[in-house]
């Protein structure tokens, strides 16, 4: 784009990349947050749909602008600070997850160019950004100074670094077999992974647990149901964002749709080639298909699999959430670890 | 090597000691006296075998320790009187807290025995450091007879007698460090012959002179003395008084004036100087003393200045002035507290004013007490007379102004005395309780005779004591010949008439004889 | 060297490690129930370092003294002398241990793990040959040690002492290694040997800040004035088992640290460091003697104690020789058995009820009690204060006697003065328990293993220690000369 | 010296997004107070709490295992911190660096089956 | 250009803020885990300036150990100051007094 920039426009260089940047981060958040707001549709239409309801189909055709609608009102509503609050972080804190949420797809790559910043640690990048989002619930949740709220925040970060750990370890994995934690390489490094056939790495035997249990896991990470402790509406009201209203309150929700949404990304990207097309065969020009448009798809089939969970499993209990994070998940992964590493010695470097 | 007479007598104090630390009352005190009286009879033998103008040396005895440290032991003329001092004063003094103690006996007599072993091994040790291990391990042993038997001020002594005895001590330690990587030799013996550079030789002489200094005790830091004396059981105060401070004069003959010369000669103004403001200073204190022991202490601290300044006379009187005064104070003054002991047990007080005409109901306490007195005041015949005329006779040589303010001192001295005898044994009969008191048993018979016997022989036939002392004073005379400050005194020897010229002259040649 | 040679010199610490691993599930799996089983077998993992320690220095040669590990660590003699006292004072702290918690019942297998651990660090620090090593094995031992100092958790006092400990031991780990980073930029490497060669023709300012953080930091471990006020608070508060390891290993660890420090990295830069360690001596004598006056309570006076001690051991250290080396291994190897001989005697110091006796006046009149006792601690205490004929004089003989050799008489007569200080609060033990009238609390019977510490530590330090001399002292020339080698 | 340059886009967009998140944040305040929806009292501004008063801190003493569970993640997530470098340079560093690694890998797993018998992972 | 003097001020700057917080906070104990961390995180920029400059691995190897020692202190420090909290029932700094001469 920089290119673009310097040649058509006729623009220095400097002035050209830096116009070229902000371009594309435009191009990056302002999509994604149009995005979120459709995908907050599909998830209640997913979800409506499931339990043989018709979901929102009032505003707009088939009910498409209904998240509009309601980022209207909220933005039309008062900002209540609670008097007991601690005014300053209890700002601070919306804004914190909305930024992180949108930060972390700064290393996305959606084609083999197509990327903001191609860092050589992007997945490290990651999830150190998605760490981060922990600090926007537990700063909610202790500057609402009340007790809902602080009893989700601290469940809520409890769950989040408990998964974060195994999370972790399985990422060992797929960086051991890409040998690189450069999100491009490491999509690269799928191609005709599978058999020769298929672009993914999800179909490798040691790696597909891995990929079962990042699955649950970003299920875990994002507070999504069954996981959704946090805002367990029977026991903590509305979780951590029981205090706030307006605005605030929709980043919490944008931000949370944003991460779920990055969560879907990673899967795919990590495990079933991101922008690679499927399959490693020319059958028909899946080659020619821009990548973003293969990304896409696969971002939304996993979303659906995210609804479709919603939907259908009943909530876990706390108790059984940690088990299975730290008694479960993290020997397991630490052993794939193991495994993989010792297999990828004998095979590879033997 | 012969027999290893000076190991035995390390050896059965030691044994004896620690047998006593495990023993009933009874037994504890009888085996500390047979331990002391087996000593006292080595000590004799010690005496007899002693070859008077043999080698410097005798009775050597030496092993290679560890590191630095070498077991060497050895006498000579001089320490084998204060040898003999110690274990002649030690069953005196087991005797003396025969009935005294009654608590804690048998950590008391292991702790006397401690003392024995430590004093004879300062005397005898021929090696340095060895030197100063028993130098300074006796701090131990007396601190706790001081603090656990002592007075009611007790702890107050035993604190300042352990601090300022240590202070002194360990700037010596980092002297003999010094010397000892200087000359490469640990042994007393070769240490004494080596010739330190005289700037090196002032800093040295310093650090011996602290640690000598307080345990001789010298003015000012004599200070610990009297509440030493004064909370010590009696024969705290005897050990203190005959021997303990001997050391500091055993140090200064041993080390100070054979190993640093010059440095000595340079500071005589300092000793000098400190010695009479001692003497005088000390008898005006003791003049005005309400207690007993405080005031024997006192005199003890002005006997003593007549040591130091008789030692740094630098010349032949002077030195066996100072020994003889010390062997005398060993003995008088040891005696004078066992006096105070003796009614002090009977009446638990040390007041002078409680007493008072005891000669009428303790005639033959009297007649000791007075015995020592005058020869603590220097009565011809006693040992005093010899000590303080010897002494006075070398200082004079050197300094009379010196010669005449010491001289004073002693006047004094007879004044403070005197005193005391006069209020303890003479005048009206004012307390019942006093005059109820009964006189000397076998006991202090036992303890007294003695020592009035051996303060008679010193004072009429000095020769005895003087005989294995003179070839080793000679050699030191000889040795700070280099550095002996010009005297003021204008001695001639005059032309005597011719029948005593002639009984002079066998006689000078006698002497001459010894010492060669 | 190779890597089996590697792992050779580091068995030590290797063998310790899994012991502490394989004792930890032990002490998962059985619960408290066999703590006692568990502190005898990491009493029997630390004896057998110690052997092999032992083992390691008496065959140390120029090809195993060698670095491990690509120039990470060095078993050589000076740290094999080092690790033998640290282990062995382990292992009488662990000895001590079980019967003071049984009063609390507070006793956890986790106790002895955590001791082994902290001696896998220390060891690991005597030995470490670059910065790295040097701060693992520093936190190790450090982090054992906070954990310890508040393991008894119903004791406010001691989670004070744990909170205490824990905020200026990660201060002073702070300052050491913003001193460790400025010397790695500076030097270029953080190897000992680099940094020496690249110190050699002297450094410049940052390089200066490097090394003054440095030791300031390792100042605060051997808790040398003007770094030691923690000593005291974390020495009262911990508890007193937990003290006597504090006084002893640790101390060793941190002292051959700074020495090694002082004479590998920075040897060609003596006279940049010698002033400081030769102000934090003195000002270790005189603040250690001063502070003790006045105290009342019994751990108190021997924290201050140890910072007194700590002055005389830098004593050795600012002669910058071999003989100075020397001596601070001997005062060392004197100094442990001082220290844990007190405390062994302050633990078997209790009333019927189990409650310990903190203070001077509780030990009133103990000799009348406890004889035993009383006349040990009378040789503990004399031999600390550098009595003779007792050894603790030997120690300080030869630190003083290194001193003079490197001809710094001053420094070693003031030095020598300011131990008189020293003499009065050891003085006051004694007359306490001997002079004093007993009070009337009863003083419970004591266990047969703190009996077996404080005889052993008496006897050390009685006159007969002195036949140790010959045996250590050539030892610790050996490990001094160890240090010595040429670039 | 790294070549830092690709960071630069991200320190741009940390820029834009908490422009963007600072603006839907103080935006709807400064509307709510235009269109009059801005009318706080007591009652609205008090925390929530069932309908009733609220009747205690509600910061007061919470479950320790919040903190075990803090503490564990902190060491388990750290040794990730390890195994990132080692794994993207498993050729490089062949199998001393494997063996190494593994070993280190076995005494965390020691440290979770202590956590783990000693109760510190229950919930019950 | 920015060179290694830079970095060193930063660093310099941030272990000073440290060791003052250490020292000058009167009020929480918590403040001064967290002056700590910023010393440890001084240290840490130091080591990546030196490595970067000297273009040696060593310093942000030792970097990565600073951080999980770090991790461990913090640790074992919030446990300590749990067992403390628990039984004082305050985290106050002036209230650390319980143990003076």
């Amino acid at each position: 784009m920089t290119d673009f920039f310097q040649n058509t426009l006729g623009m220095s260089y400097e002035f050209a990349w830096f116009t070229a940047t902000i371009a594309g981060i435009l191009l990056i958040a302002l999509p994604l947050m149009l995005a979120v707001a459709m995908i907050i549709y599909v998830d209640r239409k997913v979800w409506a749909a499931i339990a043989l309801r018709r979901g929102p189909n009032v505003v707009g055709p088939f009910g498409l602008l209904q998240s509009f609608a309601d980022g209207l009102k909220v933005f039309l509503q008062e900002t209540i600070i609670p008097s007991a609050a601690n005014k300053g972080l209890f700002l601070i804190a919306p804004i914190v997850t909305f930024t992180v949420a949108l930060l972390a797809w700064a290393v996305i790559p959606f084609g083999p160019e197509a990327v903001l910043a191609d860092i050589n640690i992007g997945l490290l990048y990651v999830l150190a950004i998605s760490s981060l989002g922990v600090y926007g619930v537990v700063v909610s949740g202790w500057a609402s100074n009340s007790k809902y709220p602080f009893f989700s925040a601290m469940r809520a970060a409890a769950q989040m670094i408990s998964y974060e750990v195994s999370i972790g370890f399985i990422l060992i994995c797929v960086i051991l077999y890409a040998g690189s934690s450069n999100l491009n390489t490491i999509i690269v490094a799928q191609i005709g992974h599978g058999f020769g056939l298929v672009n993914a790495f999800a179909f490798n035997l040691l790696l597909f647990p891995m990929w079962v249990m990042f699955l649950i896991s970003s299920l875990a990470e994002t507070a999504r149901a069954p996981f959704d402790l946090t805002e367990a509406e029977s026991e903590l009201v509305a979780g951590y964002q029981t205090e706030y209203s307006s605005m605030s309150f929709a980043l919490f929700w944008l931000g949370e749709y944003a991460n779920v949404l990055l969560m879907a990304a990673l899967n795919a990207i990590l495990f079933f080639g991101g922008w690679l097309p499927p399959l490693n065969i020319d059958l028909i020009p899946w080659f020619d298909i821009p990548g973003f448009i293969w990304l896409f798809a696969k971002i939304f089939f996993f979303f659906f699999v995210f609804s479709w969970v919603k939907a259908t499993v009943p909530r876990f209990r706390y108790d059984q959430l940690m088990r299975l994070g730290w008694k479960v998940f993290l020997p397991l992964s630490l052993a794939f670890v193991v495994l993989t590493s010792g297999w990828l010695m004998l095979t590879r470097y033997g | 090597m012969g027999f290893p007479i000076l190991s035995i007598m390390l050896l059965v104090p030691l044994a004896a000691g620690l047998a006593c630390l495990f023993l009933s009352a009874g037994a504890a005190r009888m085996t500390a006296l047979v331990a002391t009286l087996v000593n006292l009879a080595l000590g004799i033998l010690l005496w007899l075998n002693y070859d008077i103008g043999g080698a410097q040396w005798q009775f050597t005895e030496e092993a290679s320790l560890f590191a630095v440290f070498r077991y060497a032991l050895g006498i000579d003329g001089i320490a084998l009187m204060l040898i003999v001092l110690s274990v002649f004063l030690m069953p005196i003094c087991i005797l003396a807290s025969w009935d005294a103690i009654r608590t804690r006996v048998g950590e008391y007599m292991a702790a006397f025995l401690f003392m024995e072993l430590l004093m004879i091994g300062v005397f005898a040790a021929q090696d340095i450091f060895l030197f100063y291990i028993f130098f300074e391990a006796g701090l131990i042993p007396m601190y706790l007879i001081i603090g656990v038997w002592g007075g009611d001020n007790r702890i107050y002594a035993s604190y300042k007698f352990f601090l300022y005895t240590l202070l002194g001590s360990v700037l010596m330690l980092i002297a003999m460090l010094w010397m000892v990587n200087e000359a490469g030799t640990t042994s007393i013996p070769v240490l004494m012959q080596y010739d330190f550079a005289p700037s090196a030789q002032t800093w040295l002489w310093l650090a011996f002179f602290a640690s000598f200094a307080v345990k001789m005790p010298m003015w000012p830091v004599h200070t610990w003395l009297p509440d030493a004396h004064v909370q010590a059981p009696t024969a705290g105060s005897v050990i203190l008084a005959g021997v303990l401070l001997k050391m500091g004069g055993y140090g200064f003959i041993r080390f100070s004036l054979p190993m640093f010369p010059e440095a000595s000669a340079q500071f005589v103004w300092l000793i000098f100087g400190l010695s009479m403001v001692a003497v005088v200073i000390t008898s005006l204190i003791a003049l005005v003393q309400h207690d007993m022991k405080k005031l024997i202490a006192y005199s003890s601290v002005a006997h003593m200045a007549i040591v130091t300044a008789g030692l740094f006379a630098f010349n032949i009187q002077g030195l066996e002035g100072a020994m003889i005064m010390m062997l005398s104070h060993g003995l008088v003054s040891g005696a004078l507290f066992l006096c105070v002991g003796v009614i002090y047990d009977r009446l638990h007080t040390r007041e002078i004013e409680r007493y008072g005409g005891l000669s009428i109901n303790m005639p033959r306490y009297a007649l000791f007490f007075l015995f020592f007195t005058m020869a603590s005041i220097g009565l011809p015949g006693t040992s005093g007379f010899v000590a303080e005329f010897l002494s006075l006779a070398g200082v004079y040589q050197v300094s009379s102004g010196a010669t005449l303010i010491l001289t004073t001192g002693i006047i004094l001295g007879a004044g403070y005395m005197l005193y005391l005898y006069r209020r303890v044994a003479f005048g009206e009969q004012v307390n019942a309780d006093a005059a109820a008191m009964p006189d000397l048993n076998v006991r202090e018979w036992v303890m007294l005779a003695p020592i009035a016997a051996a303060v008679l022989w010193m004072g009429i036939y000095p020769e005895s004591f003087l005989a294995p002392m003179r070839q080793d004073i000679a050699a030191l005379d000889a040795r700070l010949a280099r550095a002996a400050p010009e005297g003021d005194a204008d001695v001639q020897i005059g032309e005597p008439n011719a029948r005593a010229a002639n009984y002079v002259a066998e006689e000078h040649a006698a002497a001459a004889e010894g010492a060669h | 060297m190779d890597y089996t040679a590697s792992l050779y010199a580091t068995g030590a610490e290797i063998g310790l490690s899994i012991a502490g691993l394989i004792l930890l599930l032990v002490s998962a799996w059985t619960g408290t129930r066999y703590a006692r089983l568990v502190t005898i077998l990491a009493a029997a993992a630390l004896f057998g370092a110690m052997i092999f320690s032992g083992h390691l220095m008496a065959e140390s040669t120029a090809e195993l003294t060698g670095d491990a590990f690509g120039g990470l660590f060095r078993a050589d003699a000076f740290a094999g002398f080092a690790k033998i006292l640290i282990y062995a004072a382990t292992i009488a702290c662990l000895v001590v241990t079980p019967k003071f918690f049984d009063a609390r019942r507070q006793y956890r297998s986790e106790y002895p793990v955590l001791m082994l651990f902290g001696a896998v660090g220390m060891g690991m620090m005597v030995s470490a040959v670059d910065l790295l090593t040097l701060y693992i094995g520093l936190e190790l031992s450090s982090l054992a040690s906070y954990v310890l100092a508040s393991f008894a958790r119903d004791d406010m006092r001691s989670s004070e002492a744990g909170l205490k400990y824990f905020i200026l031991g990660a201060l002073a780990s702070g300052i050491l290694l913003y001193g460790m980073s400025l010397v790695y930029g500076f030097a270029g490497s953080t190897n000992y040997l680099a940094i020496r060669i690249a110190f050699a023709d002297g450094f410049g300012t940052g390089a200066m800040f490097g090394v003054v953080f440095v030791l300031a930091g390792l100042a605060f471990k051997v808790s040398a004035v003007p770094f030691h006020m923690w000593t005291p608070d974390v020495y009262e508060g911990a508890p007193t088992p937990v003290t006597a390891f504090f006084a002893s290993a640790p101390k060793v660890a941190a002292v051959v640290v700074l020495a090694r420090m002082a004479l590998d990295p920075f040897a060609g830069q003596i006279a940049s460091w010698q002033q400081i360690v030769i102000f934090a001596a003195l000002a270790s004598i005189v603040v250690g003697a001063l502070g003790a006056i006045g105290q009342n309570s019994l751990k108190r006076v021997l924290a201050y104690s140890s910072i007194n001690n700590v002055g005389f051991i830098l004593i050795g250290l600012a002669a910058a020789s071999a003989a100075g080396a020397s001596a601070m291994l001997v005062y060392l190897a004197i100094y442990v058995p001082m220290t844990i001989g007190s405390f062994a005697a302050l633990l078997m110091l209790r009333d019927e009820d189990g409650n310990a006796l903190e203070t001077f006046d509780d030990i009133a009149g103990l000799v009348t009690r406890r004889p035993a006792i009383a006349w040990s601690l009378l040789l503990l205490m004399f031999s600390l204060a550098g009595i003779p004929p007792l050894f603790g004089f030997w120690g300080k003989f030869v630190v003083f006697q290194a001193a003079v050799e490197a001809d710094m008489i001053a420094l070693a007569a003031i030095g020598i003065a300011a131990s008189v200080i020293g003499a009065f609060y050891y003085l006051k033990f004694v007359k306490v328990m001997f002079f004093d009238d007993r009070t009337e609390r009863g003083i419970a019977t004591s266990p047969a293993g703190h009996w077996a510490v404080l005889i052993l530590a008496a006897v050390i330090v009685s006159p007969l220690g002195y036949l140790l001399t010959q045996p250590l002292g050539a030892w610790a020339d050996r490990a001094a000369t160890s240090l010595f080698i040429p670039v | 010296m790294v070549d830092l340059s690709q960071y630069l886009p991200i320190l741009l967009f940390l820029f834009i997004a908490l422009g963007l998140s600072a603006l839907f944040v103080f935006l709807p305040m400064g509307v709510s107070r235009l269109t009059g929806a801005h009318n706080p009292d007591a009652e609205k501004l008090s925390e929530y709490e069932c309908g009733f008063p609220a009747f205690e801190d509600p910061r007061s003493q919470f479950d320790v295992r919040f903190y075990l569970i803090a503490i564990l993640f902190i060491v388990f997530d750290l040794e990730a911190a390890f195994l990132f470098p080692w794994a993207v340079s498993l050729d490089l560093t062949g199998w001393p660096g494997w063996i190494t690694m593994m070993i280190f890998l076995g005494e965390l797993a020691v440290g979770l089956a202590y956590a783990w018998k000693v109760g510190a992972l229950e919930w019950d | 250009m920015i060179g290694i003097e830079h970095y060193l001020v930063v660093g310099a700057i941030l272990f000073v803020l440290g060791v003052l917080g250490i020292f000058l906070n009167r009020k929480n104990i918590i403040v001064i885990l967290m002056a700590i961390e910023l010393i440890l995180l001084a240290v840490n920029i130091n080591l990546v300036a030196f490595s970067a400059f000297l273009g040696d691995m060593i310093g942000q190897i030792f970097a990565m150990f600073v951080l999980t020692v770090a991790a461990g202190e913090a640790a074992i420090g919030l446990a300590i100051l749990v067992i403390y909290f628990r039984g004082r029932g305050t985290i106050a700094v002036d209230d650390v007094d319980r143990l003076k001469g």
